[in-house]
């Protein structure tokens, strides 16, 4: 396994989210259908679908270009809150890596760190909210945390991967602040976040994937 | 019961392309189709003045595409069904006005047009177009309590907004003008919705919320998001009885007042049912002594075939019923004028 | 599956006084409720112009009462929901003209309205009112075979008749040139609806007519009438594709004639679902040649909350397209002319 | 049993018949929903109660009066085809009894044929059409053999009211050529026409008026 991510690295990374949430696309609908519209899995495997198409189109991209082509088309094939949000989750990605030819696992935790801070300026939503926020964050951690234990990177992303399924797991608990789910208050107990499912399902994809010498 | 699973629709990935196509191929003397699937004025304002663009999801028909025209938008960027539009699509739609002096991006608030909305202007200052602006538009009263308005939802009450400041815009040169008219709009505009049934959303085949057969949802949101509460349905006279007081002590609007009156069809309510209703509120309104200039039954914004209503009032003086009465013509909006 | 069993009134019985009541405290400055319950234009036509009465069953709203006004008809004498009027009730509505050019009662192809409009005519016979006359009117292909066009029931064409012969009559001070008028536009006039969708009666509380899921019935009337049959629901596109062609054989329209398109949802269909239509409707005249003049996509004639559509097709000349485009001013029909 | 009757006397057959279709109101309703808009008992009773309020307000009126104003007030309270159809028979039995104090048992079979062209002069329907006339044309025939054979009065009008009903029942075999019915076509095989079948009522509630001395 590869202890660096470079530009093609990173194109093969997004197609291995694309299909993972393809491949979830009714499941994320439905979690997305009690509490909210029901249209989560189709637009982000819509929008996912055309990151990856875009950034396979690019050849050979630095990180920077690969991440932030494939941000720009999320938020502007899947539109709504969602579709910034998770835009500029790569887009806050991108940032951190610009100029630079692959990313370490230091580099992952910054840049995961740095998605995190521009999906929570665009959108405001803190952990606890029931927000694809408390599955990032989460993960975040468990990604400066590996940084400090010098984990090899692929137990790594494991535990990142980890930290995000039970970041999105634990929204069951939670009282939704924020999207549709907001306006049902306490009726939105019970249910796991559709965005916060997703975001785990991707980072996932990017563990596996990584796993697998992409 | 009610929701519609049977749609004239092609493929769910095509409704927007296909819908848009058809619009602008039946009003070529209104609008046009850019390239990028933004509906714009067939004929531009006059030259210097401000130009007036809406994003929105789509799916809410006549609303917007139906409200580009002479009086009243001069671009609409379409999002996917119930979906605002990226940013960059609202960056194309500011330039497509053309419009030297100035550009009023309107939103109505919802967490994804906001969110995009903001962002769509950084980038378009970042492209160094810095005579833009946004104005954040809401009117329903059911969203957050009275001291906390911005908190509240863009629903159908922003019918007054679009008209009023369409017809502002037509002459105006002066971007904060127009801006400081659509929030003195808002600001006295109160909207309450109910629904009797949900929809089906048209990508997913879905039901877009749940109501039982002997419940109506009161403060619904344009998505089929909940509203403040079930109740037991109820005659038209009883509804509008439990949906009027809410709206008048909010502003408050107080005898004396004069307000226009809509009653906002969101799907598959009837004209003879919207009658019925309103009847009943002229009559609550002439008790309290607030006094009607003019009403308007109908659909603008919909949300599918569900059946429901928006009442929304608006205070209004000399300044805005002038503006309210000027002529407009938009696909699916006219005043005659 | 769809019908709506949830409707916003007070009592069945109560249903017509209170929408007329409704409805005219709405548009005062359009129409006025008299006391025998017509609809009659706020401002009456030109001294010495023919007046155009209509009765029709209600539950179809916009039509009639929303189509009084300038441009359009002088008095709509409403029915019971889906029940023409009597005849004295038509024969108030023939004095409420108070027209001094004659009165032109319209009527759309139903036994009920005929029976009830040939009784009325003998009865204003009786009382001395001689320049009264009737014109029989009819679009629906479905209905009667070719060759037997006098059979066929009115539907949602007639709309091109009202918009037209409205604006005819506003100007025209000749009894027997309106009813010529308005037989050229029916002449020139075919229409097909179809059904996704029952809807309940509002006074029965009962399904209007059963309709599977997967199916859609072609060739509806505006009633809930059985058509000429049941098909498997298909796509859109292929809805058109069934609907377009024996509606340009009967006529028939040929390359090189002009068309104004009628798209006319009958309650619950969408304006995005009628836009995706129409879309197919221009590709299929562009390969026949024939050519688009205007377009109208709304609700004019409903079936309450029946999911459906009619098109309808009109062959325009010159006379025909400047009275399309003629402005009207109906409380729920505008044209700015 | 009276063998006449008087003007007071059809004001109270005209409220019997009122009743008696109110009583099956919703009886006739369904046998109008299957084929036609399920709206014919309602409007009837409605229509029928209108003109018993009517002609009750007469005081002492002549038949025809009483007859006339029934029908009037049929066609405009219930408008429709049925309406001025129903009113039809009302008026046209109105003025075939013009002029005359009361009515004896050869007074009413020309009445009542009087009645039957009226209805066939606006509504055009013949035997075996599958409407009312289907009820009304073999109640007239059974009138008029009374006449021919001198029946009293009493027996004269159950015969009436039992060729009524049958020639409504005949109507379930019948294919319908008017009415809404009519867009059916073979569809309207095997149900019973409302409108014959209120005509049967009506004329039912008239034989069981007469026996009960009205
Ligand atoms: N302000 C926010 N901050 C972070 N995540 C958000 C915010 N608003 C919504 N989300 C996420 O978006 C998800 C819903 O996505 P989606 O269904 O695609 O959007 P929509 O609600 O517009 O249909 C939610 O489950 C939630 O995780
Ligand atoms: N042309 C006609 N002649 C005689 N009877 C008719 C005719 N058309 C309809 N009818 C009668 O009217 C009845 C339907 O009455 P109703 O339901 O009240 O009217 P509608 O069909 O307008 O709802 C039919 O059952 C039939 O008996
Ligand atoms: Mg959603
Ligand atoms: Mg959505
Ligand atoms: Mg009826
Ligand atoms: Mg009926």
């Amino acid at each position: 396994m590869t202890d660096t991510i470079d530009g093609r690295q990173w194109v093969a990374l997004i197609r291995a989210m694309a299909e993972a949430v393809v491949a979830r696309r009714d499941y994320l609908s439905a979690l997305d259908s009690t509490v909210g519209d029901g249209d989560h899995g189709v637009s982000l495997a819509k929008a996912l679908g055309e990151a990856a198409r875009q950034t396979t189109a690019l050849g050979d991209p630095s990180p920077e270009s690969a991440l932030h082509t494939a941000g720009s088309a999320i938020q502007n094939t899947m539109g709504g809150a969602s579709g910034i949000l998770f835009g500029a989750f790569f887009m806050g990605m991108a940032r951190a890596i610009a100029g630079r030819p692959s990313a370490t696992l230091s580099d992952l935790a910054a840049m995961s760190a740095a998605g995190l801070s521009e999906v929570q300026r665009r959108g405001k939503a803190s952990r606890g909210d029931k927000t694809m926020v408390d599955a990032l964050a989460p993960a975040v951690v468990a990604a400066q945390t590996a940084v400090v234990e010098s984990q090899p990177l692929a137990e790594a992303v494991e535990n990142i991967a980890e930290a995000a399924r039970l970041g999105a797991e634990s929204t069951k608990a939670m009282v939704a602040k924020f999207g549709r789910a907001k306006f049902l208050g306490e009726r939105s107990l019970g249910y796991q976040d559709a965005g916060a499912t997703s975001m785990s399902i991707m980072l996932s994809a990017l563990a596996e994937g990584l796993k697998g010498e992409v | 019961m009610s929701p519609r699973a049977k749609k004239l629709i092609n493929r769910p990935d095509m409704i927007l392309p296909e819908m848009l196509e058809g619009f602008a191929a039946a009003y070529p003397d209104i609008v046009r189709l850019t390239d990028e699937g933004l509906i714009v004025r067939r004929t531009p304002k006059a030259e210097g003045k401000v130009g007036l663009v809406i994003g929105n999801g789509s799916g809410h028909e006549p609303a917007m595409i139906g409200w580009v025209g002479r009086g009243l938008f001069d671009v609409n960027v379409p999002g996917e069904i119930f979906t605002a539009p990226g940013p960059n699509r609202i960056v194309q739609g500011i330039k497509a006005t053309q419009s030297s002096a100035g550009v009023l991006v309107c939103v109505s608030h919802h967490a994804g047009d906001l969110i995009n909305a903001e962002a769509a202007l950084e980038l378009a200052r970042a492209e160094g177009i810095c005579n833009a602006d946004m104005v954040v538009l809401y009117d329903d009263i059911s969203s957050a309590p009275k001291g906390r308005e911005p908190e509240r939802r863009g629903t159908a009450g922003l019918f007054f907004v679009w008209k009023m400041l369409g017809a502002f815009a037509e002459t105006s040169g002066n971007l904060g003008a127009c801006k400081a008219l659509a929030e003195k709009v808002r600001d006295n505009t109160r909207s309450l919705s109910m629904a009797l049934t949900s929809c089906i959303h048209p990508i997913t085949g879905q039901l877009m919320f749940e109501l039982p057969e002997d419940e109506m949802e009161i403060g619904m949101g344009v998505h089929g998001e909940a509203g403040a509460g079930r109740a037991r349905l109820v005659s038209a006279d009883d509804t509008i009885q439990r949906m009027l007081p809410p709206i008048l002590a909010d502003l408050p609007f107080r005898a004396g007042d004069e307000v226009i009156v809509l009653l906002n069809n969101s799907g598959s309510l009837t004209f003879m049912e919207l009658s019925i209703l309103y009847r009943r509120a002229t009559q609550l309104l002439a008790e309290t002594g607030i006094k009607i200039y003019r009403s308007w039954l109908g659909a603008y914004a919909t949300t599918q075939e569900m059946a429901g209503f928006g009442l929304s009032l608006c205070r209004v003086d000399e300044q805005l019923k002038a503006l309210y009465d000027a002529p407009a013509n938009g696909a699916w909006f006219k005043s005659v004028g």
